[in-house]
């Protein structure tokens, strides 16, 4: 009745850790193309439009991912959209990865000087151009260590998935150590995969910080 | 959706606890198992379709129904007055023993002692609500996402008793004997049974049918004898303010 | 599917909530200011010549940074009692919180500190001022100001991670809501209205936030 | 080639252009020059639609330059420009900097934007820098990179913005002669600049602002020797003072 | 007053100064110059100890520079310095700055510190300014803030630094006329600028440095007029070309 802690559990904690790579890589997919239409939308010049993305972006800022979740899954049942719990928390977490991305991404563009825009338009290039070739390029490289760190944040976000019925590792660790009685080891071992998870990028991403650092300096 | 779309789909979405064992859990496989899960299983092969279970956290059973992210629940689902207002339940399938366990040593006699201790129950269970309604006014409750959550914090003493089911002590003994947990106050006996959602009468009627032929034909005795070790015990016909039939 | 909104359950609750809310804020406030004292300990750790109190410092930010806040609390809240330790929910929340911010805030601080011109400092230097009054009466302040927004950026995250707390039964918003939840099955209506609640906490704090960033970092900048 | 008549710029409530009528002709090299925040930045900016302008016109080569996209188009690709801060696009090579704008703008193939670009960084004696990223320049290299990027539209005008006032003193040469260089080929020229041995030697005419305004103007020589305005005067005393 | 002994100061493994001598009597005013990385900035950081050096002596009004804190603060408190870039603190207001070191390096009270404040604010003409915060003066009237400030420790001997290398030409005038007014005064000076005319004016001496060496030294006239080192003719050749 009450197993040890073995290779069957570690196993089942390795399938929870599957799912939340999954969830994280459909998250961040979804969130970086969402997010770069925030980003652009929140840069684009016109009063209203730039007022709307910042309530948008202000709203999946200041609401706690378990309750977004809890209201996308249970409200979209209710208009009669009833997606499966996958697509349900693909979406809480694409919509709020794209307001985090969309403001990461945001400063990012704004803080490209000025006068490279300035540059592009004096050569006759046109918005699409300018984004695409000047802006954007220089937006990523400066973004990328506060992109990366929001990363992180989502990888250990997509324990929240637990909520609608996902077994991934956050839960696996939990019902593991209802089956065991050996709590400590357990979230011992789930925090250490999720900090074998993470830290490698958290490391690439105060790496790539310090390196813009040294590079803005000069 | 309705029980045509079902049968033509080919699969039943059963709601079931993911993490409550022997009621209903996820082994280390990953597969589905508990009695609860026997039943789902049977349901759909009495259906004659496949069994899809989705495991739902104590606290969103009923939403995951109402919202019809679940045809039906098999979920340690207590049979009580105010839940029946928002979920149609069938004849009862299992039996269940709510007490209030805590280690030998510790003296708990009567709901008045109660008030001495930090109780932990599952939050929104028919623990929580049994012990809510005995304890006397100021009690120090405790109320944890889950089962898992609750015997974990008997077990390290953040709590002295908490409100349990029938299995409580037997898998609280097995990770501390030395301890010797016992239930020490009993509350009540309940029953759980499947729920479907309110008014909709053709799966209300298909689940009691189905319960009803699990009992005749001893399948359920074979459930109870490997999950409870225990024969069927006998069923009330009716529990007051929980209609088993849909109006 | 016939499920009709109904806020009136949301309405029934409201003294309920709102004192959930009280408690959310309780918890983020006094989360924060652990985690802001642990920040500056943590910097002027973090940068110490003994070499073993650094590596502890990193270690300590990189664990919290990489581990989830569910696991972390978890982990405080049945791994203490082990060592004799025995917090109630409350404490343990506190405390989860204020190393969670903490470990976050010793890494802006620091980077607030690194911002600063090197030539302040050497103009402090050259006017004859000692180390520790150059850090008080020249860095400070502007480092303070420089990572104004990304500290209480962390401060609302904080408060919204407050949310998980109820996982280890501390009262605070999501804690009521899910009791309410439980007692009227109304998940949406009452996830829905918390939610919102949620947003006026976290746009109070950034109003509260701006308005001692106005009373104590407004000199101007070019 | 540009015809300025009556314009009128405001940055909110303040008037950074205040009614300036200015004509150049094709060929004509114009020095532009007064003090701190007298409007020479803002002035030339509106040639090419950078800044617009609340009132008066703009006719930039036959194109009067009105919000239309199609107008700015136009004459933009005819106005090259080279800022103060160089503004070269620092994760493109050279030669990227210098192909991005024929081939995006006015559709060019690769190879020949390559040919013409390289035409121009020889021109500007860089070509062996080619395959360089712009932070592996010193400054008088990059702002010359600027100007041949600039060059590679092939422009029929060319406005600087202090080109060598963000340079260290020994590269300020190597930009001014270039610069040199493109005057004595005939580009017309717009010119905001404190060099006044480079506008002694290649201005036709010498401007002065102050306030928004075009106070005086004149040939270099007439210029320099007998400022007419007390407030010409003042300045020039200022700028030559120490040198 | 100053006295460097076989100096020598190593970044790593670079070597920035190489046996520099350099004796300055009370009084004096020097003008340092040289091509840019040549170690003028090092030499004089390291008078008043901002760099350690590695080998050598430097004696600074009877004090002799060691690792002792007692030794740096009597030297820094001796010694007052302007930096290129005016470092003044934005967050406090332009009285402020200049009371900050008096009132906490020399404990004195407020109230005196606010006179002897003023009095060198109304000194650089700046006076009116007080309240003010850095971020609302212009360039000229920041540096004139620094040299202030500087000058309410009441030091022997003022070190700059490029002082209005960061100036826009219209305000490099006012600082070099508030430094002119201070070695009037009898201030004993070195001084890191290439503006020649100032040189002329106010400098003892002229010290050439190139690759961390001291190449040569004169008085202003004879160093203009007639440089003895190729590279010191190259260099004054380069600074002067264009003016
Ligand atoms: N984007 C802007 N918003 C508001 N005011 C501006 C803006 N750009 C310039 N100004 C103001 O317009 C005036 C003219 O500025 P402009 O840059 O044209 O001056 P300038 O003659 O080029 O000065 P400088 O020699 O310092 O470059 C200044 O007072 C400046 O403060
Ligand atoms: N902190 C440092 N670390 C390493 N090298 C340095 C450092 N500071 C200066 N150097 C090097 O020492 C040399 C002398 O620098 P210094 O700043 O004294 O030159 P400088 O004569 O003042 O030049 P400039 O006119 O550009 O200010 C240069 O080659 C520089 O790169
Ligand atoms: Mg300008
Ligand atoms: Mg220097």
């Amino acid at each position: 009745m009450t197993p040890h802690f073995g290779l069957p559990e570690f196993g089942f904690l390795l399938r929870g850790l599957q799912w939340t790579v999954l969830l994280t890589l459909v998250a961040f997919a979804g969130g970086c193309t969402a997010g770069l239409a925030v980003a652009l939308l929140r840069t684009c010049g016109h009063r209203s439009v730039e007022w709307i993305t910042r309530i948008y972006i202000g709203i999946f800022q200041g609401t706690p991912l378990l309750l977004q979740l809890f209201v996308v899954y249970y409200g979209l049942a209710l208009t009669g959209l009833k997606l499966d719990a996958f697509a349900a928390v693909a979406i809480g977490f694409t919509v709020n990865a794209s307001a985090f991305l969309g403001e990461i991404w945001r400063g990012a563009i704004q803080a490209v000087p000025r006068g490279q825009t300035e540059a592009a338009m004096a050569l006759g290039l046109h918005y699409s151009s300018r984004m695409r070739d000047i802006v954007l390029p220089q937006a990523i490289r400066i973004s990328l260590p506060a992109t990366i760190g929001y990363l992180v944040q989502l990888i250990k976000g997509t324990s929240l998935a637990a909520i609608v019925g996902f077994i991934e590792l956050a839960r696996a660790g939990q019902i593991v150590s209802n089956q065991t009685f050996q709590p400590l080891l357990v979230f011992g071992v789930v925090g250490a995969m999720y900090f074998i998870l993470c830290w490698p990028l958290s490391w690439w991403g105060s790496r790539m910080e310090a390196r813009l650092a040294l590079a803005n300096q000069r | 959706g309705t029980l045509e779309d079902v049968k033509k789909k080919g699969v039943v979405v059963i709601g079931i606890q993911g993490d409550n064992p022997p009621w209903g859990y996820v082994d280390s496989s990953g597969k589905q198992d508990g009695i609860d899960a026997d039943m789902g299983r049977a349901f759909a092969e009495y259906l004659g379709v496949k069994a899809e279970f989705v495991p739902l956290a104590v606290a969103n059973r009923i939403p995951a129904l109402t919202t019809g992210r679940v045809d039906i629940l098999f979920a340690t689902m207590a049979m009580l007055p105010e839940r029946a207002k928002a979920v149609q339940y069938s004849k009862p399938y299992v039996a269940n023993e709510i007490t209030l366990v805590a280690a030998q040593a510790t003296p708990i006699n009567s709901n008045a002692d109660m008030g001495k201790y930090v109780i932990g129950v599952p939050r929104s269970s028919t623990q929580d609500t049994q012990v809510t309604n005995s304890a006397p006014a100021g009690t120090e409750i405790r109320r944890f996402d889950d089962d898992a959550a609750t015997i974990q914090a008997l077990l390290s003493g953040q709590v002295q008793a908490v409100g349990a089911n029938s299995f409580y002590p037997q898998r609280l003994n097995a990770a501390k004997p030395e301890l010797g947990f016992e239930p020490k106050l009993h509350f009540t006996a309940l029953y759980n049974g499947a729920c479907t959602r309110l008014g909709e009468k053709e799966w209300n009627e298909t689940a009691n049918k189905f319960i009803d032929q699990i009992k005749s034909n001893g399948k359920l005795a074979g459930f109870y004898a490997k999950w409870m070790k225990a024969p069927v015990p006998t069923f009330p016909e009716s529990i007051p303010g929980v209609p088993f039939t849909a109006q | 599917m016939g499920y009709t909104l109904d806020f009136s359950v949301v309405w029934h609750a409201m003294p309920a909530l709102l004192w959930g809310c009280v408690g959310t804020l309780g918890l983020a406030l006094a989360g924060m200011t652990l985690a802001m004292m642990i920040g500056v300990a943590g910097v002027a750790a973090r940068d110490s010549k003994a070499a073993w109190l650094r590596a502890l410092v990193i270690g300590f930010v990189e664990t919290v940074r990489n581990t989830p806040f569910l696991v972390q609390i978890f982990f405080l809240f049945f791994a203490l009692p082990l060592i004799g330790l025995k917090l109630n929910p409350t404490a343990t929340a506190i405390i989860a919180l204020g190393v969670n911010g903490g470990a976050y805030a010793i890494e802006i601080i620091r980077g607030g500190v690194q911002s600063i011109h090197k030539g302040q400092v050497e103009a402090g230097y050259a006017l004859g001022l000692h180390k520790g009054q150059v850090f008080r009466f020249i860095v400070l302040k502007p480092a303070l100001r420089a990572i104004y927004p990304s500290l209480t950026g962390q401060f609302i995250m904080l408060t919204l991670t407050s949310s998980i707390c109820s996982a280890v039964s501390a009262y605070e918003l999501t804690s009521v809501a899910q009791r309410i939840e439980s007692d009227t099955f109304r998940s949406f209506e009452v996830y829905f209205f918390v939610t919102f609640l949620y947003l006026a906490i976290s746009w109070l704090l950034m109003l509260g936030f701006a308005v001692v960033s106005h009373r104590f970092f407004s000199y101007p900048t070019r | 080639m540009i015809e300025m008549k009556g314009v009128q710029k405001w940055y909110g409530g303040y008037q950074a252009l205040r009614n300036v009528d200015l004509t150049v002709r094709r060929g004509e090299k114009i020095v532009l020059c007064g003090p701190s925040g007298s409007g020479k930045s803002t002035l030339i900016r509106c040639i090419n639609r950078l800044e617009a302008i609340q009132q008066g016109s703009i006719v930039v080569n036959g194109h009067r330059l009105d919000d239309s996209i199609k107008a700015i188009d136009v004459v933009r690709q005819d106005v090259g420009m080279v800022f103060q801060s160089f503004n070269l696009f620092p994760h493109m090579t050279v030669l990227q900097n210098c192909t991005l704008a024929p081939i995006r703008a006015r559709r060019i193939g690769r190879t020949e934007a390559e040919a013409t670009a390289r035409k121009y960084l020889e021109r500007v004696r860089i070509g062996d820098q080619a395959e360089k990223y712009p932070a592996q320049l010193s400054g008088g290299q990059q702002q010359r990179v600027a100007i041949a990027r600039a060059l590679c539209m092939q422009p029929k005008v060319m406005l600087f913005d202090e080109p060598t006032s963000a340079l260290d003193p020994e590269m300020v040469k190597e930009v001014l002669d270039t610069m040199i260089g493109l005057a004595n080929d005939g580009m017309t020229m717009i010119c905001v600049t404190h060099e006044m041995g480079f506008a002694r030697q290649v201005a036709d005419r010498v401007i002065f602002m102050a306030e928004g305004q075009i106070i005086e103007e004149g040939a270099p020589d007439a210029f320099f020797r007998e400022p007419q305005h007390a407030r010409t005067k003042q300045f020039l005393g200022e700028i030559l003072a120490h040198h």
